[in-house]
């Protein structure tokens, strides 16, 4: 085989011998995590400490962006509406109903993935870099169980209530838009018609996944740091992207599958 | 000729140097030596303009440059190289285009130009064959000697060394000792090194200036520093664990 | 007492943080821009940096757009089952692709890829002396690091916009015709003749204001890394987190000032 | 098993790793016998403290193995690792000291974390925290954070930690790298003072401060591009090869 041939070849097969091994170590990960989880390995105080780092730091700034969110996106709706056919009465169904299925698991995902994600990733990456990993393991410290988990329980619990909490916000601002541009009155901005259990179930699944998957897979990257604070760096921005993509992907997938089965 | 007047620096509650005054003869190696912590790249590092002393002045070449702009410092620097301790090769470039990026910027010289004098430096130091390889492939000893390299493209007449040898094994650290008695020889350069590295000071030192708790305790000769009988400067220079010394 | 007073002195160390980061940015941006004018910069740099940032980040954006496009046209098959208006699906999608989701979550994605990415580089060259080693070459990291990172970032997310909205496109028209059954040259007509210019231009003036922005604020944070690796790690965070928090606020106003 | 001599804990056989297409250790056989401090020394770079990883395996070797009291690590499981890992003490090159933790709470780490019918209960472990705070000079620094120290404390402080259960063997990773002649000093002090608690331990020293090390170290091994170059006594080093005498320089000649 000609070495220009070989090169193409090996052009292409590391990638995605690059992405396999990759794919192998996160499902390797996903297992030892949840294993450790179901043998009650979990230190119960770390957790709720993770949860007040995870959490109570993501506040303002779920709440922030899901706002803005909020008030974008009923300006938008209502303008068209008004173009249209000016009737606002499921202005604030339709709103609702959205808000749950989709924006807001997604976005405050989007969000806990940039801050939570990189953070935990910033965090453990540093200490594999100055060896701290390697001191817990010569103390058998399992990694995987010490850092990982209660990050991971943290995270997941923290996603479902961000979620509530961006919903929450969301929903202020954009009764606020709808009264001042549009003198929708709170009380028909404010009507749960549409919303069933299915839209509830969705949006929470969204916000589960997402919560389980963030943690684990900003681990993995810290986890895999190597050379010093280049290291870290590099394993901070892999996670952001890793766990962002992420996100994006389970939105897509539980989204079809919810609407291939249960057709909507 | 340098001249360091009565410098203070403080960073927060912490005095580092406490009224420090040292002249550097044109054509000299001076080392400054002292414990971790005692102020030694702080002091050098004025010298550049990367930190300004809160009181104090500082002259090079007869001309005072404590207030300088940052701008100003660059002709300073024209004058002043600097090697850093963990030899700060960019890691995007090979170790030619490294070695040339001053040329490149300082003389507008084309890239042929440029890699042409960056090799002669290279050379220089011994370093001529690697010169298309990257810093990630080479060990800290011949790091060291390429950032010796970069720095001396600028044809300096003061390079100030900030711990060369710290951190290489005792081999590459005599190499990098032999290139900084031969800069003094050839090209008769002023040198200021700052390290703890008793063999590396002994070795290549014509005059040693000692800083303890933000003051010189000594500046003279290898062999007046070793006649001293004050107990602080014989526990430091005979490396002994137990003695007055506090760190 | 002191609870409260803690819940004060947080929510008054975030706005302390969050204007110094403001200003930190801002004063970049000004020194950068003095530089532009006129041009004083390393030309080598930043032709490395356009490759350098253009081709990590234009696959990500592009996956990124066939998911948005894909996702708008899930969000709303199910109103429009219910309704039966396919004909609205174009103008639906192509409109939040366009205007808003589109120009947010590649944004996102962006910073994501390219912000953390600088900051962290940045970071580990503060870090590891290497900035103090350009000072001492008499060469001026603004000018060589800083402005070839702020012509890249602010090209390259005007032009990965474009090409973001053609992929979102594809994704919509695949979606649409996988899952709806609405012909995808339907959708793409319709899409058409529905005039989203204005939009579309919205859409990559967002872009463009947010790589500005990207570009100071990774910096910013770059630069003003202290402690080894653990400095770069939450210097990177911040950076990120500041990144998405000013895209939000930017989305709004040009959004607000192009409602005028 | 080669003719096994008694005294020897760890034994290294054939032992290979290799980075990114390069063998960085390329085949080491190596003994280290009870009651030995080894300087394990040669040129940067060269594998030396990838070698140290090895021992207690926080590396897996890609070829060879490493056997201790007749244990092969590589087919040990978890727990039986976990049993190996216990009777080491090792002092890490970057400190490695936990930055969530204070000066108190990591020393006392290692104990707090061994199986419940061999921990000491609380009181007792806190008062050996205390007495091994003293012993290296930094009681005061019982409720401080790593980051308020200085390198020579947390240098100390990882001494003190690793040392804290007398371990049988003690892997010291360059502890007086970037230290200034009295610190490094100081840190060799103890070294010794450590090895003098616990006559049988074997201990095993990298670094470059050949000057330092002759006080403490017996037994002398030097690797060059992942091979064992040298290994005996102080005094065998003047009939040693070339490479050899050149390294050590001519105060050992």
């Amino acid at each position: 085989m000609t070495s220009a041939a070989s090169r193409v070849l090996a052009g292409v097969g590391r990638p995605v011998v690059g992405a396999w091994r990759e794919a192998r170590g996160l499902a390797g990960l996903f297992l030892d995590t949840f294993v450790a989880v179901a043998r009650g390995r979990v230190r119960g105080r770390e957790v709720v400490h993770q949860m007040y780092l995870v959490g109570n730091k993501s506040v303002p700034f779920v709440a922030i962006t899901l706002a803005v969110l909020g008030l974008i996106s009923v300006f938008q709706v209502a303008t068209q509406i008004k173009q249209v056919i000016p009737d606002f009465t499921m202005l604030g169904a339709a709103f609702m109903q959205m808000m749950v299925r989709e924006f807001a698991p997604t976005i405050t995902g989007l969000m806990v993935a940039t801050r939570v994600g990189s953070g935990i990733a910033a965090e453990i990456g540093s200490m594999v870099v100055t060896e701290q990993v390697d001191a817990l393991r010569m103390s058998n410290a399992d990694p995987v169980e010490y850092l990982l988990v209660p990050r991971t329980i943290a995270a997941a619990v923290m996603m479902l209530m961000l979620t509530i909490v961006g919903i929450i916000c969301a929903t202020i601002a954009g009764m606020l838009i709808a009264r001042s541009g549009f003198d929708v009155s709170f009380k028909t901005f404010l009507n749960f018609q549409l919303l069933d259990a299915g839209d509830l179930a969705l949006g929470g699944t969204k916000a589960l996944a997402y919560g389980l998957a963030i943690p684990v897979i900003a681990g993995r990257a810290g986890l895999t740091a190597r050379g010093g604070s280049a290291g870290v760096g590099r394993a901070t921005t892999q996670a952001v992207v890793a766990t962002s993509f992420a996100v994006i992907v389970l939105d897509f997938v539980i989204s079809g599958v919810s609407y291939v089965v249960f057709g909507q | 000729m340098i001249r360091f007047i009565d410098i203070h620096k403080a960073f927060g509650a912490r005095t580092v140097l406490d009224g420090v005054s040292l002249d550097v003869d044109t054509g000299e190696v001076l080392y400054i030596v002292g414990n971790s912590g005692a102020g030694k790249s702080v002091l050098v590092k004025h010298l550049i303009g990367l930190l300004r002393p809160d009181s104090g002045r500082i002259e090079l070449g007869g001309k005072e440059i404590t207030w300088l702009t940052e701008h100003e410092f660059y002709a300073v620097r024209m004058q002043c190289a600097m090697v850093f301790q963990n030899s700060t090769l960019f890691d995007a470039m090979t170790l030619v285009e490294n070695v040339a990026l001053p040329y490149r910027k300082h003389f507008a010289l084309k890239p042929a130009a440029a890699r042409e004098r960056a090799l002669a430096k290279l050379d220089l130091v011994g370093m001529r064959s690697a010169a298309d390889w990257l810093p990630g492939d080479i060990g800290d000893g011949l790091k060291k000697r390429v950032a010796i390299a970069r720095a001396l493209t600028l044809d300096p007449s003061y390079v100030i060394f900030d711990e060369p040898t710290t951190g290489l094994d005792p081999l590459a650290a005599a190499q990098v000792d032999d290139l900084i008695r031969s800069l003094k020889h050839d090209t008769g350069v002023t040198s200021i090194v700052v390290s703890h590295d008793l063999r590396s000071i002994f070795g290549v030192a014509d005059r040693i200036a000692m800083i303890y708790q933000g003051k010189i305790l000594i500046d003279g000769t290898p062999a007046e520093v070793r006649a001293s009988r004050d107990p602080i400067i014989d526990q430091f220079f005979n490396g002994r664990a137990d003695g007055p010394m506090k760190i | 007492m002191s609870a409260v007073s803690g819940f004060f002195a947080s929510i008054g160390q975030a706005v302390l943080n969050l204007l110094r980061t403001f200003g930190g940015a801002c004063l970049l941006l000004g020194r950068v821009i003095r530089s532009l004018f006129p041009p004083r910069f390393d030309v080598h740099e930043t032709w490395r940096q356009l490759y350098h940032v253009g081709v990590r980040s234009a696959p990500i954006v592009a996956v990124t757009a066939l998911f948005v496009g894909a996702i708008m046209v899930l969000q709303s098959a199910y109103f429009v089952k219910r309704t039966g208006a396919t004909s609205l699906l174009g103008y639906g999608v192509g409109f939040t692709v366009f205007a808003e989701v589109g120009p947010i979550l590649i944004g996102l994605m962006f910073s994501g890829r390219v912000g953390a990415n600088n900051t962290a580089e940045l970071g580990t060259m503060v870090v590891t002396e290497q900035v103090d080693a350009l000072r001492a070459l008499a060469i001026d990291p603004l000018r060589y690091l800083i402005v070839p990172r702020f012509i890249a970032m602010m090209l390259m997310l005007t032009l990965l916009m474009v090409l973001g909205d053609l992929f979102a496109i594809a994704g919509a028209a695949l979606t649409s015709d996988a899952l709806l059954g609405v012909d995808w040259r339907v959708l793409v007509a319709n899409l058409i003749e529905s005039k989203l210019l204005d939009e579309l231009v919205m859409g990559v003036v967002k872009a463009t204001t947010f790589g500005v922005a990207i570009s100071c604020i990774s910096c910013y944070f770059g630069l003003s890394v202290t402690g080894g690796a653990l400095g770069v790690g939450r210097a990177t965070n911040n950076s990120v987190v500041a990144n998405a928090t000013a895209i939000f606020m930017l989305d709004f106003v040009v959004g607000w000032i192009y409602s005028l | 098993m080669s003719a096994a001599d008694p005294a020897v804990r760890i034994r290294v056989e054939g032992l290979g790793k290799r980075y990114r297409g390069e063998w960085v250790l390329d085949g080491i056989d190596l003994a280290f016998r009870a009651g030995e401090v080894v300087g394990l020394v040669g040129p940067g770079g060269h594998g030396k403290s990838v070698l140290l990883k090895h021992l207690p395996r926080l590396l897996d070797a890609d070829r060879g193995r490493v056997v201790i009291d007749g244990h092969v690590l590589g087919t040990l499981r978890a727990f039986e690792l976990a049993r190996v890992r216990e009777r080491f003490g090792y002092v890490f090159q970057n400190y490695a000291l936990f930055d969530f933790m204070t000066v108190g709470d990591n020393i006392a780490f290692p104990l707090r974390q061994l199986a419940a019918k061999v921990r000491p209960d609380a009181a007792q472990i806190l008062a050996r925290v205390h007495q091994r705070l003293a012993d290296v000079g930094l009681a005061h620094a019982f409720a401080q954070f790593p980051r308020e120290l200085s390198g020579g404390m947390k240098k100390r402080v990882g001494l003190a930690r690793a040392t804290i259960a007398d371990p049988e063997i003690t892997l010291y990773d360059d502890p007086s790298a970037g230290l200034d002649p009295v610190t490094s000093s100081k840190i060799f002090a103890l070294i010794d003072a450590m090895h003098r608690r616990v006559p049988t331990a074997t201990t095993v020293v990298v670094s470059h401060d050949l000057d330092r090390m002759r006080a403490v170290c017996h037994r002398w091994v030097m690797i060059e591009r992942g091979k064992v170059v040298f290994d005996g006594v102080t005094e065998a080093i003047a009939q040693a090869s070339e490479v050899v005498r050149r390294f050590f320089g001519e105060a050992f000649s």
